[in-house]
Formats: structure tokens, sequence, C-alpha cells
């Protein structure tokens, strides 16, 4: 089984101070991860660095064994990377269909309503509210729309942070239940989490702390 | 034992610029003289730049200095160089404290908006009271007098140069107090973030508030001061310009010292006036130029150099 | 009545001229969040060419559409000279420093442009008013009027409903939405932010230089244009409330009129209207009148 | 590269003429300099630029060529120091040490600005730096001050609207209502304030219908013009110049303001060609409107010729007079030190020049130059003005119903200051 993600020995810093220390972890295909510390442990730093919003000061990131250097976020997004930030950031003024046809236009993509249907497939959901303004929605139906419009991009890697933060015990069931469709379809998922118990559906945890792995455990 | 050494350089320094009418050029001298009295007024806008508090309009208390002086010459007949110091302070904070109750409540461009718009005000007002203030053509200043010296008029340039240099030093040995002080490091932390601090219980807009009537008074005696060198003080002392040469001395200068706006000032005045030799008829270019450099090249402003110097010789 | 008439007229051609020449600067803040302080140079570039493109091509009268079209041309050619090499060489580098460090960067560019334009164009005024003069004039109110400064009203209606439709109607304006709207999350959503920051600040080079392309008709040029310019389309788009479209819009009609009212009813105040106006309207409302308040991060 | 060659060539043969004519001449006086810098300041950026600075500024360049290939002052070769008169207050001053006390010029030539001339006076006498001011107006310099060291060899602004008062009343007697626009700066009320009060004296009962007041380079004046279209004057006076004239005379021509009323301009500085037909027009001396004898003048054709071939313009049909009045300067600075020389048989001082200028009198291309008043610190001119009209036969603008006034019809006597001559009826005016 060959990794969709790899990681080797990632240094990141901001603003001087190191915040990932030499991180190296992987997601195999088809995978399901959490990476799970306390705040401020380097998580989100993790996924931002993945994403490319972030310099790397040493080491490797890699997707399907080719590494990725240091390529902008609009091309990781075209490689088949989506993201999900924690403070979900949709565009407001825009309707919850443009926002999820923002990445398929900034991209080119021939196949839009084949995505849109698949994405609308595995969230029904979300096809409710297609028409309504993003800033409109409640703090769950963001989380939702979200994650949706990450998976726009997302043929190849999930990236979620925090995705279950301030949503309701239902709501948060529900999350998890997409996020294991989402695998199901050939993605490989990574979430970062501070509570263990949050992501018991996942195969794999990797616990960071002050910018390093400290243990892996593996469910199964 | 080391402290006692490092005095040196500075007592050497003092040493220097004290005696420096007696070494240097009447050219040298007067340039020196107008570039260290406008310093007082880029102290003001570095100042509040250290509060992130960006001014597109700080000439307008320059020119309330300037203003209030001159027409103290024309309307009650002062001729003491210290009494119209004196009256420009008082402008300089009088103007700022009123006006400083209304902006001290926006940040960003909307301070640097709002600022500009009562610097235009009074650059309007400046023009079209015509018989008061002599319009476009400005009013004249007499040469001062500074009765407890009792000099000679042929020393005025000296005179003049040694007044910008002690009351110069002494505000900004008084700012530098400031920016030492609670209400200094409060302005310092709102640039970081401004919330946080509010969070903190301590009062933003007091702080702010103070930050900006010292920056009004200074402002002032950099009109004044200025206008008494001159000799002729004209409106555009309050025209957009004049401020947005203020930020421009500030950001070369740098604001991470209360030195820095000296520099800053001495050197943006020998540029530009070597730009006006070099290339008198494209001389903005050659300041465009030399802007983008330090943009570009010395992001920290030419104060910068004298950090890196410093760590370079150890400490 | 009457008078009134002539008032609202005077005023609505004023708006329109203060719209044309005030609507790039709020569109490239509104997207960039930079000021443009090199905004004037760019219009003064444009109506350098704009007139010099008159002189050679339509000096002995010409169509409207003709006129435009050069004047268009000559608009096209500033932007895309001068967009891409401001922002691609200059701008690019300094996103990441200090607002006022971004000023004073077009601040040096504005310094270099002011240069240029007076090396190329010189110092004698260059006079193109052949379409002011030739495009013939109407009776209104008792007095006669070129039919030009109408013809700006209609450009600058047809320009606001353009730019207007573009931003909320397009797949463009969608993704020029989120970028405003947030930079980091547009990139992970595949879209090429810096080609984005690109194409706006070049789109507001080619409307600041549209502005002053239009304008070389009606003024005769000299050097130092582009400051006065600079100064009142700050103002207009300050009134209006910064990066908002419509609020230039608004802002330009409410200047407009009241420069309009001035002349007629208080000639002394002429010089200050449009810094009281912007006095008052930041006083009570600082983000402008269509601004939206920027959101304090903690 | 072709202009290069042509620069070179220049440079080559003036520095052949002046080697040739130095020779030829006698040795100069004792304690003469090896040369004789001369400090020139004009606009050379900024609107002024166009219409008074740069005209100034190559006319005194020619004038300088001149006067070198004929043996320079006294002798000695003159070398100029060009600089930009635009900023602020303060850095003019600064400027202005820095030729006196850097550049150590001989004497400093110009000064556009009203404003910069008030600021620069007090600081020559301070300096002991030998200043004529080239073409600034404000009658302020020599009525609110003495300066021993400052000279103004062209007429102040008084001429101007005065004159403009005497041509309308020539023009048409029978005026009845008068508007004024002017921009909002101090010369602009200065030209309102002379010519109100010279009509009020002249013709009473004048009626004054309407004063606009337009920000300095505003641009666009079509709802001014709309305004004065209702009010129906039968004069509009206008002190503008430069772009700002030539926007508003021809917007005013294209809407029928120039049929409708006379426009009328007290002293211009733009080219005749894009001021529209039928405006009446003014200018500060007579250089650029002149009088028929005065262009039998040879000073006057030598200028226009050297100017031409040179700079490829006419000065004169561009109404450019601050060229003039930079002519002036030098020719009144040449004859002044030539004169001093003479007295005292060897180089003279700077107060020896200064006293040999004071109430002199002598020719430049514009004529003769008085310095009649202002203690002879300040010259008097005739104020030329005139009707351009389109001459269909060469297909260009000219100057018609030429008329100038003599210097002593417009100028007020020497200690009288301008307002109260006016207001007391023109005591001693010989027209």
């Amino acid at each position: 089984m060959h990794e969709v993600l790899r990681l080797e020995r990632v240094r990141v810093a901001i603003q001087g101070a190191e915040v990932l220390r030499g991180i190296s972890f992987a997601i195999p295909s088809t995978g399901l991860a959490a990476l799970v510390g306390r705040n401020g442990a380097g998580k989100t730093t993790t996924l931002r660095s993945v994403m490319g919003l972030l310099p790397l000061r040493d080491g490797q990131i890699s997707l399907n064994g080719e590494k990725l250097g240091d390529l902008p976020p609009h091309r990781r997004a075209a490689l088949g990377i989506g993201y999900v930030p924690e403070d979900r950031r949709l565009i407001g003024q825009l309707s919850v269909a443009d926002n999820l046809l923002l990445p398929a236009w900034a991209q080119g993509r021939t196949d839009v309503k084949k995505r849109l249907a698949h994405v609308y497939g595995i969230m029904p959901e979300v096809r409710a509210l297609a028409t309504r303004k993003a800033a409109q929605l409640s703090g769950g139906q963001q989380k939702m729309v979200a994650l949706a419009r990450a998976l726009m991009s997302a043929t190849k890697l999930l990236l979620l942070d925090e995705p279950f933060e301030g949503l309701s015990p239902g709501l948060g069931e529900k999350l998890a239940e997409v996020i294991c469709d989402v695998q199901r379809t050939g993605v490989a998922v990574l979430v970062a989490e501070s509570d263990t118990k949050r992501v018991s559906f996942v195969e794999r945890i990797y616990t960071i702390e002050r910018g390093e792995i400290t243990e892996q455990i593996d469910h199964r | 034992m080391g402290g006692s050494l490092r005095f040196i350089p500075f007592l050497l320094l003092g040493l220097a610029l004290i005696t420096a009418p007696f070494v240097l050029s009447g050219w040298v001298l007067f340039l020196l003289t107008v570039a260290g009295a406008k310093a007082l007024a880029v102290l003001g806008v570095v100042l509040l730049l250290r509060a992130k508090l960006l001014t597109f309009g700080h000439a307008l208390y320059y020119a309330a200095g300037a203003y209030a002086a001159g027409l103290g010459v024309k309307y009650l007949g002062l001729h003491n160089g210290f009494a119209l110091i004196g009256l420009a302070f008082v402008a300089g904070l009088g103007v700022s404290a009123l006006l400083g109750l209304l902006v001290i409540r926006y940040r960003g461009v909307y301070f640097a908006l709002l600022n500009l718009a009562f610097s235009m005000v009074l650059y309007g007002i400046l023009l079209k009271f015509y018989s008061v203030t002599g319009g476009t053509d400005g009013l004249a200043f007499p040469a001062p007098t500074f009765g407890l010296i009792g000099l000679s008029e042929a020393s005025l340039r000296a005179q003049l140069y040694e007044l910008t240099l002690f009351l110069g030093s002494l505000l900004f040995y008084l700012t530098y107090r400031f920016f030492a002080s609670p209400a200094g490091y409060v302005l310092f932390a709102i640039r970081d973030n401004e919330v946080r601090v509010a969070y903190m219980g301590i009062s933003v807009n007091a702080a702010v508030y103070l930050g900006y009537i010292i920056a009004g008074g200074l402002a002032g005696v950099a009109g004044v001061l200025v206008g008494l060198s001159v000799g002729h003080i004209t409106p555009d002392l309050a025209f957009w310009s004049q401020s947005g040469e203020f930020v421009f001395v500030a950001i070369l200068g740098g604001v991470g010292s209360v030195f820095a706006p000296v520099v800053g000032s001495i050197l943006f005045e020998f540029v530009r006036n070597y730009a006006f030799e070099l290339s008198p008829y494209t001389w903005q270019m050659t300041l465009g130029a030399a802007l983008l450099l330090i943009i570009f090249f010395l992001p920290g402003g030419v104060w910068s150099l004298v950090g890196l110097a410093r760590t370079r010789s150890g400490p | 009545m009457r008078l009134l008439l002539v008032v609202l007229l005077d005023g609505l051609a004023y708006a329109a001229w203060l719209f044309l020449v005030s609507a790039g600067l709020t569109f490239t803040y509104g997207v960039l969040r930079v000021l443009n302080l090199a905004h004037g140079n760019l219009y003064a570039l444009g109506a350098y060419l704009g007139a010099t493109l008159l002189l050679h091509y339509a000096a002995s009268g010409s169509e409207v559409a003709a006129t435009l079209g050069l004047l268009l041309l000559a608009a096209v050619i500033i932007g895309i000279l001068a967009g891409p090499l401001i922002e691609r060489v200059f701008l690019r580098r300094v996103y990441s420093r200090d607002e006022e460090v971004q000023l004073l960067l077009t601040f040096a560019i504005s310094l270099i442009l002011e240069d240029v334009t007076k090396l190329i164009w010189g110092v004698t005024p260059v006079v193109a008013d052949m379409p002011y003069t030739s495009f013939g004039s109407v009776r209104l109110g008792g007095i006669s009027y070129p039919w030009y400064p109408f013809l700006l009203v209609g450009v600058a209606l047809g320009l606001a409903g353009f730019l207007w439709f573009v931003v909320t109607h397009t797949r463009l304006g969608k993704v020029l939405a989120a970028v405003i709207a947030d930079r980091e999350v547009s990139a992970t959503l595949g879209i090429h932010v810096p080609r984005v920051y690109t194409f706006a600040f070049t789109a507001g080079a080619i409307l600041a230089a549209l502005g002053g392309a239009l304008t070389a008709p009606m003024f005769s040029l000299v050097p130092g244009i582009g400051a006065d310019v600079l100064v009142i389309s700050f103002a207009v788009i300050a009134i209006g409330g910064l990066g908002s479209i419509g609020g230039a819009a608004v802002g330009s009609v409410v200047v407009g009129l009241a420069r309009s009212a001035a002349v007629y009813f208080f000639p002394e105040l002429d010089l200050f209207t449009i810094y009281l106006i912007m006095t008052l309207v930041l006083l009570f409302r600082p983000q402008g009148l269509f601004g939206e308040i920027e959101i304090r991060r903690i | 590269m072709n202009r290069y060659r042509k620069v070179l060539a220049g440079l080559l043969a003036a520095a052949g003429l002046s080697l040739f004519v130095a020779t030829a001449k006698a040795d100069p006086p004792a304690g003469a300099p090896a040369s004789l810098k001369i400090a020139v300041v004009a606009f050379l950026s900024g609107p002024a630029s166009g219409p008074f600075g740069i005209p100034a500024r190559n006319a005194a360049d020619v004038w300088i060529e001149k006067i070198n290939r004929e043996g320079g002052i006294g002798g000695i070769k003159v070398i100029p120091v060009f600089t930009d008169e635009a900023g602020p207050a303060d850095k003019v001053v600064t400027e202005f040490r820095r030729l006196a006390l850097e550049e150590k010029v001989a004497a400093v030539v110009g000064y556009i600005s009203s404003a910069n001339c008030l600021a620069v006076a007090p600081v020559a006498d301070e300096l002991k730096e030998l200043t004529v001011f080239g073409d600034c107006g404000t009658a302020r310099v020599f009525e609110e001050g003495k300066h021993a060291y400052v000279f103004r060899t062209n007429a102040h602004t008084v001429i101007d609207s005065l004159g403009a008062a005497r041509y309308l009343l020539a023009m048409k007697p029978d005026v009845k209502t008068i508007a004024g626009i002017n921009q909002d700066y101090a010369w602009g009320r200065d030209s309102w304030e002379i010519f109100q009060r010279s009509m009020r004296q002249l013709k009473p009962g004048v009626q004054v219908v309407d004063v606009l007041w337009p920000k300095i380079f505003a641009g666009d004046y079509s709802t001014e013009i709309s305004k004065l279209l209702v009010e129906k004057p039968d004069v509009v006076f206008t002190s503008f110049w430069g772009s700002d004239l030539v926007t508003f005379s021809r917007q005013a021509k294209a809407r029928g303001l120039v049929e409708q009323s006379i426009v009328l301009v007290n002293n211009t500085g733009s080219d005749i060609k894009d001021i529209p037909a039928t405006v009446l027009i003014g200018s500060r001396g007579p250089g650029p409107i002149a009088p028929p004898d005065v262009e039998k003048d040879p000073l006057h054709q030598e200028f226009i010729q050297l100017y031409k071939a040179k700079y490829g313009l006419a000065p004169n049909n561009y109404i450019a007079h601050g060229a003039y009045h930079f002519t002036q300067a030098l020719q009144g600075l040449k004859v002044a030190y030539e004169s001093a020389i003479k007295k005292a048989g060897r180089w003279p001082t700077t107060e020896e020049v200064a006293a040999a200028l004071a109430y002199s009198t002598f020719d430049s291309p514009a004529g003769i130059i008085q310095m009649a008043i202002g203690n002879g610190h300040q010259a008097i001119e005739p104020a030329p003005f005139a009707v351009i009209k389109q001459d269909p036969a060469i297909g260009a603008h000219v100057f018609t119903e030429i008329r100038s006034f003599p210097a002593a019809c417009v100028n007020p006597p020497d200690g009288m200051k301008s307002l109260d001559w006016i207001d007391r009826g023109f005591p001693g005016a010989k027209c």
C-alpha cells in the first residue's frame, strides 16, 4: 500500500520561533488518520504546511511519492488536496453553491457538474442550502459547507482542522460518518483534533507535542 | 566600568553638535537647524506609528504652531523667540487636544484620512483669510530676539541652531522617557494587539489621546522653529504633501528609536537638496528611486544600519 | 427653478467626472487593500496618451465612437504597460509588510512617474479639446452646454453598471470577492492569488488611465495634474467608503452637487467643499457612506 | 547622437568664440574672479513650469550664451547654475542658502512665485547676496520692506490689473456690469483687488455682479461658466494663467461665453494658439505683446532668433513673459556690473554693483527698463494689451488692437503704496 502523504523531518518556524521540530509521519492510501495534541502543539501548523501556506525550514512533504517542494497552495489544491480550516472561512457574501464552485472555476476544471453531484451525493443536506448566502448559515451548517467545498478539490487528500469544535454531539456523529464516506471513495483523510475521544473512528492516531510526534496508535 | 565608557561617545557627539556653528558652513548649519526642527514633527509621527497609527495630516499641527507664532508677531508684536515658541507649543497642544477628541476613535486608513481632511481644512482657512494670513504669499517672520542671551543679530543663525539643538534634545529626551513610561508601553502594545491591551483593563483611548497631544505639541514646536529659521511661512506648511514628507522621513529613519527621526530628517534634507543639485529637472525621480532602495534594502530605515554596526562591533 | 436645473446639471456633469477619476482608486483598494498613491500619475499618463492619440488620429473632428475608442485604447495601453510592472516588480514584495510601507512604495512610484510623464510630454500644456468643441451643444435651462460632459455622464453610468455586473454576476467577480474576503483560503481553493492581484491592479490602472483619457478633451494637460486628482479622488472614495464602487458613485454625486451649489450660492467656499464634506462624513460615519467596518483581529 | 553632436559643436564654437573675444578684449579689471557664477532659479516642475519656468530658464540659457559670446560681464565669463524653484518655502530658502554659501554664486536671478520672492528677500539681505527677481508679481516685496541686496527688473503686478481696467475702458467705455473669476490664491486675490479698485476709480457706478473663486488648477470650469452664462455680465475679468487659462477660455468659447461677454485676461502665460479669438489679453511688460516700434528693437529680434534657434519656439508667440523678464534681470546685472567696474576701476564689490543697479536704466529685449520705484530696486514697465484674432491670411492667431499704456500711467510713483495710489485716484499718473 503506497503512501498518499508523507512528512519527513519537517521543520517550520513562525516569526523565528520553531513550531514544528522535525515531524515525520505518513498516511497510507485510503487511510484515515488523526493528529491529536493540545492547543499550540503544532497541529494547525502541520496542516498549513501540507497545504503550502507556510514555508518549510527543513524536511520534505510528498504526495503520492512526489515531493511538493515549495509548490504554492493553489497548485496543491489542483493536485487534489482539500483543506477545511479551523474557523470555516466561507466567503460570506457568496451563495453556498458559489462557494462550492469557486475551486472548480479557479482550477479550470471541466467536470464541474459531475464533481458537484458527487459532493452532493456524499452530503445531500448541502444541496438544500445551495441558494442561501454563506453568511446567513448557522455555525454547524457552515462547517458542513466548508467540508463540501474542500471535497470539490479533495480527490486525493482531505485535511480537516478541528472539524468537531463547537458542533453538537448529533452533528458531530454525522460529520464522522461523512468523513468515513469520503475515505471510502478513495481519499486519504487527516483530521487534527485536541480530544482523542472525538476521533475514535480513525485507523491511526499520531500524538503531537511541542512540535514533535510522540506516539503512534493504530486502531483495528 | 563598561557603563561609564559607553557614555563617552555620547559626550563627544554632544560636544561636536554644540560646537558645530564654529566649524560648519552656513548652509550646512541652516540645513541641520531645519532638519533638526522638522525631526520633532517626525518624532510625533513616529510616536503615533509605534501605536500603528499612520497620519497623513500631521502637518496640521506643524502649521498651527508656525501660524500661531506668525500671527503673534503680526498682531501681538511679539518678537521674543521663547514667547513665540511657547505660543506655538500651546497651539500644537491645544488644537490636537481638541481634534484628538474626535480622531482617536478611528484606526488604520480612516485615522490617516480624517487627519488629512482636517489638515486640508486648515490649509483652506489659511488660504481664505487672506487679509489675516497673507494667503499663499504667507507671513514674514522677522528675526526674533532672545532677550536673556542678548547676542548680536549677526550670530542669529548660530543661536537658532543652538536653540533647536537644546530644545530638540530636551523634547527628544522627554519623548524617550514617555516611550519608557507605562503609557508609552501601552502605545507600543497597541501596535501588536489593541484588543488584548483593552482586555488588560488599560484605557487604550486615553493612551492614544495622550500620544496624539504629545505628537501635536512636538509638531507645533517644529513649526515655529522652522518658521523662525526660514523667516517666512506659507499655507504649504499644512498641505498634504508636507504630511506625506513627515511620514516619508519617519520611514526613512525607522521607528525603532527616538534618534531615528533625527537621522532620517537630516538625511532627507541632504538627499533632497542634492537631488535638486544633481538633476534639477528630474529630482522627483531621484527621490523616488532613493525611497524604493530604502524600502527594499533597508526595511528598518536608516537607523537599522546603526543597529547593524552595533552588533558587528560586539557588545 | 431654472437656476436649480442648471445647478443640478452642472453638479451631475461634475459628479460623472469625479466617478470616472476615482473608480480606479477604490477598485484597487477594494481588492488589494492598498491605497495607490500613484493613481494620479496613471490618470495623467492616460490623459496625455489619450490627448496624443486624439491629436494624431482625430484632429479634424471625429465620430463619438471613434473618439471614445481612441481614449479607451490609450487607457488600456497605459494600464497594461504600467499595471503589471508596478504590481509584479514592486508591490508584490511588500504585501507582507505594514500598510504604511505599501503607501510609501506607491508614493515613490508616483514621484518617478511624475518625472517620466514630464520627460515624455514636456511641460507646455497639451490641448486636445476637439471632442469638447466639435460634438455640438444643447440648450438647457436657457444656456448652452456642450455634449461632451453629458457623454461622460453616460460613460460613467455605463462604467458603474459594468463594474457592478462584473463584480456581482460573473465568475471573475466571485473569484475577486473570495480573494478580497480571504486571501489565504482562496489560495487553498486553488485560486492563483498573485495572478488575481496582478489582474486587479492592472484593471485599477486601466480605470485610472481611463479617467485621465476621458478628461483629456476637457482640460489642458500640464505637469502636476495627477497630484490634484489623487487628492480629489481620495476624498471622494473616503466619503463613499474605501473599496466600494457604489460608494464612489454616491460620493461623486454628493460632492458634485455640493460643489455646484457652492459655486452658485457660496463661491467663497468652493475650495473647501470637498474637504468639508469629507470631514463631516468621516466624523459621523468613519467608514464612509458605504464602507464596511473592519473587524479588529484579536 | 545627432543632438549630442550639435551640443558639442555648439560648446566648441562657444568656447572658441569666447576665447577669441577674451583675447581680443582688454584685460579684465583688477581683482576679477576667473568666472562669474550666476544662479538661475525657475519652476522646472509643476504647473507653473510650462507657462513660466521653462521658458524663463531657456531664455536665461540663450541670453547667458550670448553674453559670454560677447565677452561676458566685464570681460568675465558667466557660468549659470540652474535649479528648480518647486517646493515649500523652507526648501526654497535652503536652496537659496546653498547657492549663496556653497555654490558661492555672485548673484541669484529668478523666482516666479510671489511667496518665494517674499521668503527669499530677507535671506538675500542677511547673506548680502545680490538677488534679482525674475518674474514674481506681488507688490509687497518693496512696499512692505526695504531690501538692500534685492532688485526686481520687471514691473510688479499692479500694471496687470490696472492696465486691464484701462484697456477695458478704452475698448468698451459703456461697460456697466462686471464679474470676476480668479484662482483662489494670493495672486488671484491681488489681481481682483487691483482691478476692482481701479474700475471703481476710473468708472464709478460699474456694478460687480459676481466674484468666483475656483481652486487653483481645478481643471474644469464648466460650473463657473454656466453661472456666468446665467448672469450675463458685460465683462468677465480673469487672472487665470497657464493651463487654467487655456481650459477656461476654450470652454468659455465652446459655450458662447466669449460671444456673450467680453473676456478680459490681465496677464497671461500661454500659447497664443491655445486662446480663442476675441479674448482680450495682457502681458506684464512689453515682451510678448510688443508694440510695433519694439518689434524693430535689435535686442528683441536677437532674443527671438536665439531662442528659436535653440528651443524651436518663439518666446513672443508663446506668451511667456517669464522669458523676457529673465533676460531683463541678466541685462540689468550686466549693465550694473559694467558701470560699477567703470566707476571703481577694478572688480566691484556686491554693494557697488547694487548701488549701480539702483535707479538705473538699461536696454533689454523688452525695451528700456527703468529701475524707477521702490528706492530704485523696482522696475516700471508699460502695460501692453491686445485682442486675439484669427488671421485667415496666415491661418494663425495674431494680436490686434494692441495698446500699450506707458509705464508712468500704470505704475505708482516712487515711495507710494500701490493700493493707496489707486484709491487716491492715481495722482501723478501720465497717460
